[in-house]
């Protein structure tokens, strides 16, 4: 970190403090807020930031070429390894897009599952969204708290699949485990006290005034930039666009249960805090409206051991907790994909940074990146 | 302790602000000098208050260091008006009126 | 006995460190050795009974003075600029000044044949215990018969301050 | 036998000085030992906030935390970053630990344990020295040669130049109802008044807490060394024992903010109620409360896994059963009457200090950090305009107190209301301004489908 900063030092005609016109200041890859290996290059005026450049590509493993080479049953798990803080919703959206490909439905049981699953996932995801958003700028407690309840879901991921964070939960065609017998328990146990919990982050933060002051009107993106930008999930929903592929394109067992989508109107990082908040009290009630009455059935669709589908092409997307994920598969009727593309939210909502910080001081980059959620295995890949 | 001492400290103080403005060519030390001489002065008005037993002189004391707290804020602003100007803080360099 | 003895002691500390701070090519290291000064000549204050002077140099001149030097020598960055050299002849004519001074002072003392200051038609000076308290003497005659240059100090620092934020302001046209 | 002069001298420097001297060896000893402990308090504090147990593994409960710190920052090797200012780089943590610690030469820790033997500045000495600690650093971000250092340290002198001064005009508003410089005498004001100056003043003991949290760098205002942009301001590039002086320093100035608001605002060493002679069993208070720390140890000693840990625990408890003794004894024992006042006011004295010091530590765990425009727009728009009035009201409420002889209650509510309304007024004329300056067009909820 810095030696790119001093070449361009030294370059500049009076580099004092005092008449510093350009300064760049390098922040990251190795930045304690940056979310991941992410390095950002500010052209700082003073305070102001001027222009930013983001330089990603540090956590690149080259997950599409490797899938070009991999069985669909194989590709599975490389999927979480994407956005490794929502494992479960990209193994959703990588499952059903291949079923769609097979044109094979999964049962009614392992949807309303998977629904369950995908909504705890996004509960999870939004707590550690929130507890890194709040120590960023300074809180430090809300983070512990976040966490403590992030617990108690990952138990409910290790009793169901064994794994916590990267759980590979799901088959293409359905699931691979039975719910263990005291699933239904556990979530309602988790879903009750979970609202009192939600009322911890809304005494700490929401009505603070440090809190509204340093969100109110930071980072402000308008609808138009957003959808220009093809910026998606909260941070589109906070400028007001009410656009949610739950309620949009239904997929799994959304279609079944009632929620609203929560929408912000300036579209700054107070709007999408308390959009994000609402999610996840929606989600909640999901979850809720989910477990009162799981259907019987199996729980795998007639897919066979081998699968060769057919040559041919298809698109299919969900709303991931950090926006739209997308998997645009093209098969040439062998076992392995001859292409997998991945739309991921967070590369894409990335883009909007450089016209989110412009004018903004320092401490509010920080703020900025926090706000729009991003997590460097999903940019990356 | 007789006058004689203070009277030769503030002298030597004095001396040394004096050299220290004349020799020196950049402008902060000079003013640094400067705030040296008018605390050499402010010894022997502490000195003579404190001998005479009159409080005045402790009075006139607190009044030259607010000057002097007044002459550093304004001295030291010109420096910075004319460091951004003209890269320099040295006294040879700065001969603006000189045509 | 204590009082000479802290006198000699403030007064070498304050002699030897303004000396090197007028001989220092750092500007940061002079500011630094100005700051021992200042603490020294506040200890002579303290020696001389005038606590509230004491505690005005420190406040003001160390806590308000050197922090603004050290402050502009780091935005300007001085000793990152150039590194200066005395003019030859400069130097030369500051010490015939310094020393034709001196010779001044001793010829005086020699002619006069007693020390400065003994002549004055002074008794001997209070003893330390039965002084007045020095703040709130100093109170009574600031704010009596001392009020007019007190209020014309305020008006005097209020026209600095303005005078300083209009000169360090960064022109907005530029 | 004459003793040579010199050593004469000596013997009789040593016999009318000895009580300030052995004060001062044991601030100097005692302090960094009592900084460690502030330390581990408060992580324990924060763990406990967190929920979460905090440092568990030296010692019982992590009470041998502090020492397991001091050990590892002494062996750790303090580097030195390269073309730095080695001089003042070695200086700058010198210079801010020595101004915490002389400013603890003028406080009063109880009616008979002052290293000043009551001069006539005190509270002045006590914030002018404090304000040393500046130097030390802006001196240790210059010296340490490094971008982000340089920024920290500009940022932290502005930010501790600006809350001095609302702190200064903090200290006139109670000092006006002290009327003198002397801590010994502020505190008998209190003690003839009956009340403590913080119910007189409360709006004035309230800008010195924000003033005194900002000038310790501490909670909403720890900008300088936030974390997350400039990485740890100008501590960067300190580390081993360097660094543990800048720490001790910033703890150091916790103590004496948190003594000069105790000697101010809440009466320094006075049991509450002091002249209420019918709540005299207040006094028992000390005894009780350091015997109820002891019992709660031998509690925890039978929990402890370690052999060890359960006679350290039992060493504990004992300690504190002897020194609940100690407390107990004057008050029985009629003829040692004359140590309660000074052992009992030492006690109350550290009470009230921890409890301020407590209220820092609870901001720090609860509040986000305030972004450095907004710090110095509260600091300048509101702290001090709001200072310089409540200074204004005290000294009306004074003159109708004397001179009208209204009731010296009402005149203080009055006054303290007038300040609270011009307060009220100065915040939201700040709101209205940082609304005006950035309202955003708002966005109509647009359905893409629409489009």
């Amino acid at each position: 970190m810095g030696n790119a900063l001093q070449q361009e030092d030294t370059t500049k005609k009076n580099s004092t403090l005092l008449g510093a016109d350009e300064l760049v200041i390098n922040m990251g890859p190795q930045h304690p807020s940056t979310h991941g290996v992410l390095r950002v290059k500010l052209k700082l005026d003073g305070e102001r930031v001027r222009a930013t450049e983001c330089v990603i590509g540090y956590l690149h493993r080259g997950v599409e070429k490797i899938a070009e080479h991999r069985t669909y049953q194989q590709f599975a798990p490389y999927v979480d390894r994407m956005d490794y803080v929502a494992a479960v919703s990209n193994g959703l959206g990588y499952c059903e897009t291949v079923e769609k490909l097979l044109s094979v439905e999964a049962p009614p049981r392992a949807r309303v599952i998977r629904t369950i699953l995908t909504e705890l996932q996004r509960i999870a995801s939004h707590l550690v969204w929130l507890g890194t958003h709040a120590l960023d700028i300074g809180a430090l407690t809300p983070l512990f708290y976040c966490f403590r309840e992030r617990e108690e879901i990952l138990k409910i991921f290790e009793k169901y699949c064994g794994a916590r964070l990267t759980t590979h939960a799901f088959r293409i065609g359905g699931l691979q485990y039975e719910a263990y017998d005291g699933f239904e328990k556990d979530v309602e146990r988790f879903c009750k006290n979970f609202e009192r919990r939600i009322q911890d982050y809304v005494d700490l933060l929401t009505g603070n005034s440090i809190w509204i002051g340093r969100t109110r009107n930071v980072g402000v993106l308008s609808a138009a930039d957003c959808i220009a930008l093809g910026a998606s999930g909260p941070v589109l929903r906070a400028s007001g666009v009410k656009w949610d592929l739950r309620k949009a394109q239904p997929y799994a067992a959304y279609e079944q249960y009632q929620f609203d989508i929560p929408t912000g109107t300036n579209g700054d990082t107070y709007d999408r805090y308390m959009v994000r908040m609402e999610e996840m009290r929606q989600s909640r009630l999901i979850c809720l409206q989910a477990i009162e009455k799981i259907p019987e059935g199996p729980i795998l669709g007639k897919v066979g051991k081998v699968l060769k589908p057919a040559a041919g092409e298809v698109y299919h997307s969900i709303e991931a907790p950090k926006g739209i994920l997308g998997y645009y598969i093209v098969s040439d009727g062998t076992t392995q994909p001859y292409r997998v593309r991945i739309r991921p939210p967070s590369f894409v909502n990335l883009q909007a940074l450089d016209k989110m910080v412009r004018g903004h001081l320092v401490a509010d980059v920080v703020a900025i990146i926090g706000t729009l959620d991003i997590v460097l295995g999903e940019v990356d890949r | 302790m007789s006058p004689a001492h203070y009277l030769f400290l503030s002298l030597a103080l004095f001396l040394i602000g004096a050299i220290g403005v004349i020799t020196r060519r950049n402008v902060i030390v000079v003013l640094m000098s400067i705030e040296l001489i008018l605390n050499a002065v402010n010894i022997n008005l502490v000195a003579f208050s404190r001998i005479f037993g009159d409080v005045s002189g402790q009075v006139f004391a607190l009044f030259i260091i607010a000057d002097a707290a007044a002459e550093a804020a304004v001295g030291l602003g010109i420096i910075i008006a004319f460091f951004r100007n003209r890269e320099t803080v040295l006294a040879d360099e700065m001969d603006l009126l000189k045509w | 006995m204590l009082d000479s003895i802290t006198f000699y002691f403030f007064a070498g500390v304050a002699v030897l460190s303004a000396a090197l701070m007028v001989t220092r090519h750092n500007a940061v290291h002079s500011a630094v050795l100005l700051v021992t000064t200042l603490l020294a000549t506040a200890g002579i204050f303290l020696q001389l009974r005038a606590e509230f002077i004491f505690i005005t140099q420190i406040i003001l001149y160390v806590g308000g003075i050197m922090v603004l030097f050290i402050f502009v020598i780091m935005l300007v960055r001085l000793d990152v600029a150039l590194h200066h050299i005395r003019f030859r002849l400069q130097r030369w004519v500051a010490l015939f000044v310094a020393l034709a001074l001196g010779v001044e002072i001793t010829v005086v003392f020699l002619f006069a044949r007693r020390l400065p200051g003994q002549g004055l038609l002074i008794q001997e000076p209070a003893p330390a215990d039965k002084l007045p308290p020095n703040t709130e003497e100093l109170a009574r005659s600031l704010f009596s018969s001392y009020l007019l240059p007190f209020e014309i100090a305020s008006v005097l620092l209020l026209v600095a301050m303005v005078g300083a934020v209009v000169m360090a302001k960064k022109r907005i046209d530029q | 036998m004459t003793l040579p002069p010199s050593l004469e001298a000596i013997l009789t420097f040593l016999q009318n000085w000895w009580v300030e001297i052995v004060c001062g060896v044991v601030i100097v000893a005692v302090v960094p030992l009592i900084a460690g402990y502030v330390v581990l308090v408060e992580r324990k504090l924060m763990a406990d906030m967190q929920a979460r147990l905090g440092p568990m593994r030296v010692g019982p409960h992590g009470l041998l935390q502090p020492i397991a710190d001091a050990l590892k920052l002494l062996i750790k090797e303090d580097l030195i970053p390269d073309n730095a200012d080695k001089l003042i780089f070695w200086l700058a943590p010198v210079i801010s630990m020595v101004a915490a610690m002389t400013s603890m030469g003028a406080i009063a820790f109880g009616p008979t344990f002052q290293v000043a033997r009551d001069i006539n500045i005190g509270i002045l000495f006590v914030i002018g020295v404090s304000s040393l600690g500046l130097l030390g650093i802006i001196l240790g971000g210059w010296a340490s040669n490094s971008h982000y250092s340089i920024i920290g340290a500009i940022r932290s002198t502005a930010q501790l130049v600006s809350y001095e001064t609302a702190a200064g005009l903090a200290i006139v508003g109670a000092l006006l109802l002290a009327g003198t410089l002397r801590i010994r005498a502020i505190v008998d004001a209190q003690q003839q008044l009956g009340v403590w100056f913080i119910f007189l003043t409360p709006v004035a003991f309230f800008i010195y807490l924000v003033a005194s949290i900002a000038e310790t760098n501490r909670a909403p205002f720890d900008l300088p060394e936030a974390e997350s942009e400039l990485v740890a301001g100008y501590m960067t590039e300190y580390s081993g024992f360097r660094w543990a002086l800048y720490f001790l320093g910033e703890y150091a100035n916790m103590i004496v903010v948190g003594s000069v608001a105790t000697t101010l605002f809440l009466g320094g060493w006075l049991r509450p109620f002091p002249n209420v002679h019918w709540l005299d069993w207040l006094d028992f208070l000390p005894p009780l409360i350091i015997a109820a720390v002891g019992v709660y140890c031998v509690y925890r000693a039978g929990k402890q896994p370690a052999e060890i840990q359960i006679w350290f625990m039992w060493a504990v408890a004992l300690t504190c059963f002897a020194v609940a003794v100690i407390f107990a004894v004057p008050l029985f024992v009629t003829s040692l009457k004359f140590i309660l006042p000074g052992l009992h006011g030492a006690f109350w004295f550290l009470l009230k200090v921890s409890g301020y010091i407590y209220l820092f530590m609870w901001l720090r765990f609860t509040l986000p950090r305030y972004r450095f425009d907004q710090l110095m727009h509260l600091g300048w728009y509101i702290l001090i305009p709001l200072a310089i009035v409540n200074v204004l009201a005290i000294g009306v409420a004074m003159i109708l107190e004397s001179e009208f002889s209204w009731n010296r209650w009402f005149a203080a509510l009055l006054t303290s209301l007038f300040t609270l309304g011009v307060a009220a007024f100065l915040v939201n004329l700040y709101d209205k301004r940082t609304a005006a300056a950035s309202a955003p067009a708002t966005a109509a909820a647009r359905d893409p489908y629409a489009g």
